[in-house]
């Protein structure tokens, strides 16, 4: 399937649409106009990853992105009722931006080096009738059985701190 | 003698016995705490029953060093440091609990699943200390982070120690963001996550053609100096140590560095020895200006608990001089640096809490004043933990030979760092001006008129400050058998490196 | 493509960067931070394409961590407004190396003195 | 087989531990029973701090003419505390007198493995027996005991007495430590040892703020001079390999003579002599440190611990003469400090700071004795100034000590040490006088009292090294090393000189002339008990016949007379030496006339003293003019304390505060809010409001800029 234009036009429609919404999600004064450019860009990486032969992950990226956590985030903006007083922006001054900005490129611009690296060719893609999710089962029940067990435990200690902290107080 | 094959899941379980006793109990633990009505005395029982399954985890621990338990190269490392390390931690986590239990007492707070969220965290950083992959890394160092950002809230009624939380965990989102990002450029430069395939990749002949590579080392040294709080990552630290409950304070200071500690050190030791020109002059650095800036902060520090925040920060730096050395007398430093740093750390903050009112109230400087009159053998325990920290021969037990092993350390390295160790001495003797504020304070100030009679010290927290004063002490004046220890619990932490054996196939494919 | 996911995740990574210096509510700077894990992810999955589906597993990680440090992280959050009625960071500094009394930072620390005398140390011009 | 081997020198662990069986006793007692905290003591610092003043005011102290309550227990501690000192200087005697008259190699006696140092070369706890650490055990001891008999009739109020003996026995258990250790570390544990208690002796009567800081003012300029320890063994350790004694000395002579390196490794040593010594730069301590009770500045700071810079050089005397510029160094050091600290004593009117400042003008030359080479001189010199130095200070404790009580019984506030308040003491303390007399001649150099043969020693080593040695050889900053030498002898003798003027004039303004103190005061000055004078009588006759242990050779005296100490320090030192002297023995050119060059200036300083000095036109100190001009300079130390305080104490503070504290953990701006000007301040402080602390922002920023550092280092090369 992959490697024509329509593809690679494709790609680069995603990629940079989950740019230009990153970028108005930062800027954005309310919250949840903010949380609702963030869950434009998951939803574009969710597509940039099935194109990227990662079809389950990007399924995983819409469900559990995309739907459970950012709803989470919409949920407490709204119970904090932080969403709109427009007046009393949290956002800071143009000059502190400025400076951010700044900072942002001198990053981007030590990250660019990766861009002299050499990688190695991609792999083949998958045959067409393969599950998708045939390729992630074996390391995630193999190889990495360990650390998805801590992941469970990792969940358990959320579930509880979560009770801990939000239980009112005594 | 024990030897596992960690790829196979039930040998791989019993590898990782300690843990999975601790994790497993504490899930216990947490039933028992959730059952029913929460009290006080069932708070207490929680507490209890954490410190006999912390015992029980060293016992598990010991006899698995004794038995000289092997592995095949794999996800984790069986070896002494691991072990070494895995002791330190429980016994902070005892000592952490411990004193919580006279803390909650003074604070009136009730939460059993304190102690289970303090165990759940020393698992997670027992899994750091072994983790030969990175991928157990970063899930370790999560582990454990998510923990502690919920003990340092898990006072409510304080809006400090909310503040403090909060900032810890905006902050370690961040960090943690940077040491993810790292460890993604190293999988992408070198196609796994497991160290010691890393090992072999990584040579300092082809280094400087991957960018990508250093770039990643970069981010993840980003990580690990957060959480070791190495300047200028370490701004998170007073604000958190001041604002968390103080036996969680303790915690942070001493289980939580010396965990992401033995993580940095097995990294560096078993992944980049070859990348040593690369990232030494940034280590250098990070180790220079934490010790410098943390010595010269500390002393104008009025509340004894940003005291010891700043203190910590310097203490980082000179574990950091260990990993420059990056050689095995420095990691047989860090071990034995690491047990007099949480003995006298500790040590120092259960005094705090000894002589705290509730609401956290009097940590300051002027409050330590006169102490000697009221609680004598406190303040001489203090004063231990204080020379000790200061790296005082003798009177300060350990804490001259750990300073002493660090500076060999770095001496005995292949290009020796004598810079390093001249800046070592020079802040140590800075560090005198606070950490003899406080002894001075006890010793030769008198008590102020309004100063609150002192409650009576309860047993944990005595037996915790005397037994951290006496352990200092005779290891002070005994230190050979444990530095036999310490040393001899080092190599094994080469011996899967890239010439001891042949890079493992389980991960990454 | 996979220079290129490499090159949008970087992009990616600094917005979320960038994000978190320039706002101050407390969850729009943890929505940064999410980003930022976002665009490793990005990273990650460009990587399978060169190494395997191991990239992909660790999406996968990446993203229960993600999961979990939302729940947490909200929970403080909420116990923050409690004590604050605000999520705005500059509101937040009961915590800072002197007295929350004083405008800038002359002094260590002030103290509040206990109760016969109900007043500020005075060791500063702002404890007065 | 040592020839020690299964003698009575392998008791030698119980040296250490008999002082510290006491420090445990008395610690236990102090410990136990009820605890005042509070001087009731002559000496606490009055007069200069009114502190000071206010708590001798208060009620419960000083209005009681009762026999003080006395603290409970306190036979126990009397007896305890001068007991375990004199079995150690028992077995110390036992110790010299079984060791043969020519031993060539010392007898290390090793207890535990302490300290493992990388695979195979262990340090041990070990402890030396040899001729240098049994004549130091024999006077620390010795003097100890002296000083301990004298602390029990002189501290016997104080309701901190068993505390006081537990620190006083525990000092002493670290000096034993610090002569008797067989390798650097073990040494330097007693050398940070002796620190820690001299800090908790200075501190003693903590009440007094005053106090606490010279305490810590002691122990942080020490903190330096250890730093100098530190470096000095870690550089020993990392290019000989070994830091035992007999290791470093096999070892060192594959290091090139003469090199950089020796002298790196010399010149940090010396920083930790002057450190302890206090010796310049480093002095400033010791002065201030004269805020303890008396009979601890006699034992710490004249006899025992300061001391122990002399002590280290000597025992490094296999590294300093492989490097004569660092000897040089030592010698330069000490004749500057000689002289400086005699001219600032010149003009003090405490009598303990005028006690202290000749200390540091005395250690100047044993500095010089073991500068240029001349370990026997040196040290031969600490002896006899312990006898002298420590009968001055107990002197001058018994003076305070009758002051303090006329003071104390007319309820006067008037400074008991200044010497202003005091004149004519002769009549009322006759033995005191005849004892502080014998001290002075002995400290001037006038012949046959012990401080002549010490001095003449020292001095005439100074011109045999100028004329022949290695020293002379050599540059020191271009200098020629004789040109060097020379200047050290002149200004050795110019503080020989100011020595005996400034002996005299305290002698002359404390015991002559009319007295001072105050007409009703006068009716209840008289000498001290025997419990005090006992000691002072024995350190006196000490004073008068320490000489005899190393007469010098032109006196042409029977054989086995002259020069026993050279003989007996000889397998210690003597290879040292005679490297320095190109391997024959020194011969001092025009020997006699040197000495009596010595004796004339000596004489001199006594006569001038006694000719420009009028006792009976002084005035008590209350209606004293303030000096002027360079007295008023001499009388504040030349402004030493305030330099430094202005130009590292100050700056330190400063920097921490505003720069790294504020400037980076309180952001930039607001530290340059602080320092800057207020338009400055308003202006930055509106555009760079976003970099408040407490902020998380401001904390994400620095992370920020600490990644792209970090990142910049790693890629951007």
């Amino acid at each position: 399937m992959p490697n024509g234009f329509v593809y690679e036009f494709l790609f680069y429609l995603f990629g940079l649409t989950a740019i230009v919404s990153a970028a108005i999600f930062v800027t954005r004064r309310n919250a949840v106009a903010a949380a609702l450019w963030l869950v434009n860009t998951m939803f574009c990486l969710a597509a940039l990853y099935i194109m990227m032969d990662a079809q389950f992950v990007g399924a995983i990226q819409v469900l559990v992105y995309a739907g459970a956590i950012m709803v989470v985030f919409l949920f407490v903006v709204m119970l904090l009722n932080l969403g709109l007083p427009p007046s009393v922006a949290d956002i800071k001054s143009k000059g502190a931006r400025i400076i951010a900005l700044v900072a942002g490129l001198a990053m981007l611009a030590e990250l660019l080096v990766l861009a002299r690296q050499k990688l190695p060719a991609e792999l083949p893609w998958l045959p067409r009738e393969t599950s998708v999710t045939t390729p992630i089962t074996e390391p995630l029940f193999r190889t990495y059985l360990l650390p998805f067990e801590i992941t469970s435990v990792l969940l358990l200690v959320a579930i509880v701190g979560a009770v801990v902290l939000a239980k009112r107080r005594s | 003698m024990m030897s596992f094959d960690l790829s196979i899941p039930g040998q791989l379980s019993l590898a990782l016995l300690p843990e999975l006793v601790l994790a497993v109990g504490a899930m216990l633990l947490l039933l028992i705490a959730a059952w029913g009505r929460e009290s006080d005395a069932r708070a207490r029982t929680v507490g209890m029953l954490a410190i006999v399954l912390s015992l029980i985890t060293m016992a598990i621990i010991v006899w698995m060093w004794l038995s000289g338990a092997k592995a095949t190269p794999g996800i984790i490392a069986v070896d002494s440091f691991r072990w070494a390390t895995d002791l330190v931690i429980l016994i902070a986590t005892i000592i952490t609990i411990a004193l919580g239990l006279d803390y909650a007492r003074v604070e009136q707070l009730v939460s059993a699943e304190t102690y289970v969220l303090v165990l759940l965290a020393s698992a997670g950083m027992m899994l750091l200390t072994s983790a030969r992959d990175l991928i157990m890394v970063f899930l370790g160092i999560e582990l454990m982070s998510i923990a502690v950002y919920i003990l340092a809230g898990v006072n409510r009624r304080s809006a400090k120690a909310a503040e403090a939380s909060l900032k810890y965990f905006l902050l370690g989102a961040f960090s943690t963001g940077f040491l993810l990002y790292g460890i993604a450029l190293i999988y992408g430069a070198t196609g796994s996550t497991d160290l010691a395939t890393i090992g072999t990749k990584v040579t300092g002949a082809t280094i400087g053609s991957q960018p990508m590579l250093l770039a990643g080392i970069a981010l993840l040294l980003v990580g690990f100096a957060f959480k070791v709080a190495a300047v200028p990552f370490h701004m998170w630290t007073p604000d958190v140590y001041e604002g968390a409950p103080t036996p969680i304070t303790a915690y942070m200071a001493a289980a939580v560095k010396a965990a992401a500690f033995a993580a940095l050190f097995r990294v560096w030791r078993e992944a980049f020895p070859g990348a040593l020109g690369s990232w030494h002059l940034a280590l250098w650095w990070l180790a220079a200006l934490t010790m410098v800036v943390g010595n010269i902060i500390a002393l104008v520090q009025k509340n004894i608990k940003r005291m010891l925040a700043y203190s910590s920060i310097a203490h980082a730096g000179y574990l950091l001089v260990a990993v420059v050395a990056n050689n095995q007398l420095g990691s047989a430093a860090f071990l034995f640096y690491v047990l007099a740093y949480t003995l006298a750390t500790m040590g120092a903050f259960g005094v705090v809490i000894a002589v705290g009112e509730p609401g956290e109230r009097h940590q300051q400087l002027s409050d330590f004043a006169g102490l000697w009159t009221v609680r004598p053998w406190l303040a001489a325990a203090m004063a231990v933990f204080m020379l000790a920290l200061l790296g005082f021969p003798i009177a300060g037990g350990m804490g001259f030979f750990a300073k002493w092993y660090v500076l060999q350390a770095a001496l005995d390295a292949t290009h020796p760092e004598t810079g390093l160790a001249v800046l070592l001495v020079l802040t140590s003797v800075l560090s005198a001006g606070y950490y003899l504020a406080v002894v001075m304070a006890m010793f030769m100030r008198p008590r102020s008129a309004d100063a609150p009679a002192l409650r009576p010290v309860r047993t944990p927290t005595f037996l915790v400050v005397y037994a951290s004063a006496i352990i200092l002490l005779f290891f002070g004046i005994f230190p050979g058998g444990f530095t036999g220890l310490a040393r001899n619990s080092v190599p094994t932490i080469t011996a899967s490196a890239p010439s001891a054996s042949p890079p493992t196939a389980v991960a990454g494919r | 493509m996979v220079p290129e996911a490499l090159f949008f995740s970087a992009i990616l990574f600094v917005i979320g960067v960038v994000g978190v210096l320039t706002r101050r509510n407390a969850i729009i700077i943890f929505m940064c931070v999410e980003l930022m894990l976002n665009a490793v992810n990005l990273s990650f999955i460009g990587f399978s394409r060169l190494y395997g589906a191991s990239g992909q597993v660790f999406v996968i990680f990446v993203m229960s961590v993600a999961a979990a440090e939302a729940a947490v992280g909200l929970a403080i959050i909420i116990a923050i407004f409690r004590h604050h009625e605000t999520v705005d960071l500059k509101n937040i500094n009961l915590l800072k190396g002197w007295c929350s009394n004083c405008p800038w930072p002359n002094r260590v620390e002030c103290i509040r003195l206990p109760a016969p005398s109900p007043s500020w140390c005075g060791c500063c011009r702002y404890c007065r | 087989m040592h020839p020690l081997a299964g003698s009575i020198a392998e008791l030698v662990w119980l040296l250490p531990i008999l002082p510290l069986i006491g420090f445990v006793i008395n610690g236990a007692i102090s410990l136990f029973t009820s605890f005042h905290a509070g001087p009731a003591d002559p000496s606490a610092a009055h007069g200069e701090h009114d502190v000071a003043h206010a708590g001798h005011e208060a009620p419960d102290t000083h209005d009681e003419h009762a026999a003080p309550k006395r603290a409970p227990l306190h036979a126990i501690v009397t007896i305890v505390g001068p007991l375990v000192l004199l079995l150690a200087f028992g077995l110390g005697v036992a110790i010299f007198v079984a060791m043969p008259s020519h031993m060539a190699t010392p007898f290390v006696k090793t207890f535990f493995a302490w300290m493992p140092v990388g695979t195979d070369l262990p340090i041990h706890w070990a402890f030396q027996v040899d001729q240098l650490s049994v004549m130091m055990v024999l006077f620390v001891t010795g003097v100890s005991a002296l000083i301990h008999i004298f602390s029990v009739g002189y501290m016997g109020d104080d309701p901190g007495y068993a505390r006081y003996f537990a620190f006083l026995n525990l000092f002493v258990a670290f000096m034993l430590v610090l002569v008797l250790g067989a390798s650097y570390p073990v040494m330097f544990v007693g050398w940070e040892g002796v620190g820690l208690v001299s800090y908790l002796l200075i501190g003693f009567w903590f009440n007094d703020k005053a106090n606490a800081d010279a305490g810590t003012k002691a122990f942080i300029v020490n903190r330096i001079g250890d730093f100098g320890f530190l470096i000095a063994m870690f550089l020993i350790w990392s290019n000989v390999g070994t830091l035992d004694f007999s290791g470093v000395a096999a070892g060192v002579g594959s290091l090139p003579a003469g090199g950089p390196l020796l002298t790196t490794i010399c010149l940090f040593m010396l920083l930790a002599c002057t450190g302890k010594s206090a010796q310049i730069p480093l002095y400033v301590w010791l002065p201030d440190a004269m805020a303890g009770p008396t009979p601890v500045s006699a034992l710490i700071h004249a006899a025992t611990m300061v001391t122990a810079g002399v002590y280290l050089v000597a025992r490094s005397s296999f590294l300093f003469s492989l490097s004569p510029v660092a000897c040089l160094t030592v010698a330069v050091i000490g004749a500057v400090t000689a002289l400086f600290a005699a001219t600032i004593g010149l003009k003090q009117w405490d009598i303990k700071k005028l006690l202290a400042y000749s200390t540091v003008s005395k250690i100047g030359y044993m500095f010089i004795g073991v500068g240029v080479g001349a370990y026997v001189a040196g040290l031969f010199h600490v002896i006899t100034h312990s006898f002298f130095k420590a009968l001055l200070f107990l002197g001058a404790g018994s003076v305070i000590f009758g002051m303090h009580a006329a003071y104390h019984h007319t309820h006067s506030t008037e400074d008991a040490q200044d010497m202003r308040n005091m004149g004519g003491l002769r009549a009322y303390m006759p033995l005191t006088f005849v004892m502080m007399w014998i001290a002075t001649l002995a400290i001037s150099g006038i012949p046959i009292f012990a401080g002549f043969f010490s001095k003449d020693e020292i001095l005439g080593s100074v011109i045999a090294r100028a004329a022949d040695s290695t020293l002379a050889d050599v540059h020191w900053l271009g200098i020629p090393g004789s040109a060097v030498l020379y200047a050290v002898y002149v200004l050795a003798l110019a503080g020989a000189f100011l020595t005996a003027l400034y002996m005299t004039r305290m002698m002359l303004y404390t015991f002559h002339g009319p007295n001072r103190t105050g007409v009703e005061e006068q009716a209840h000055l008289h000498e001290a008990p025997p419990l005090l004078t006992f000691p002072v009588v024995v350190l006196g006759v000490l004073s008068v016949l320490g000489g005899i242990i190393n007469l010098p050779a032109f006196l042409h005296l029977p054989a086995g007379w002259t020069g026993a100490l050279d003989q007996w320090l000889a397998p210690v030192v003597g290879d040292a030496t005679l490297h320095v002297t190109h391997g024959v023995a020194a011969e001092t050119p025009h020997e006699v006339a040197l000495v009596g060059l010595a004796i004339v200036v000596a004489i001199a300083g006594i006569v001038t003293a006694f000719v420009k000095l009028k006792p009976a036109a002084l005035v008590p100190k209350r209606d004293a003019q303030p000096a002027t001009g360079f007295e008023r300079v001499l009388e504040n130390k030349y402004y030493v304390d305030e330099l430094y305080d202005r130009t590292v104490v100050t700056p330190v503070v400063a920097v921490s505060r505003s720069f790294l504290w504020k400037g980076i953990d309180a952001g930039l701006i607001d530290g340059v809010l602080v320092n800057g000007s207020a338009w400055f301040m308003r202006g930055l402080a509106r555009s760079g409001s976003w970099l408040q602390t407490g902020q998380v922002g401001a904390y994400a920023w620095a992370i920020v800029i600490g990644v792209l550092a970090v990142l910049g280092a790693f890629t951007l090369r």
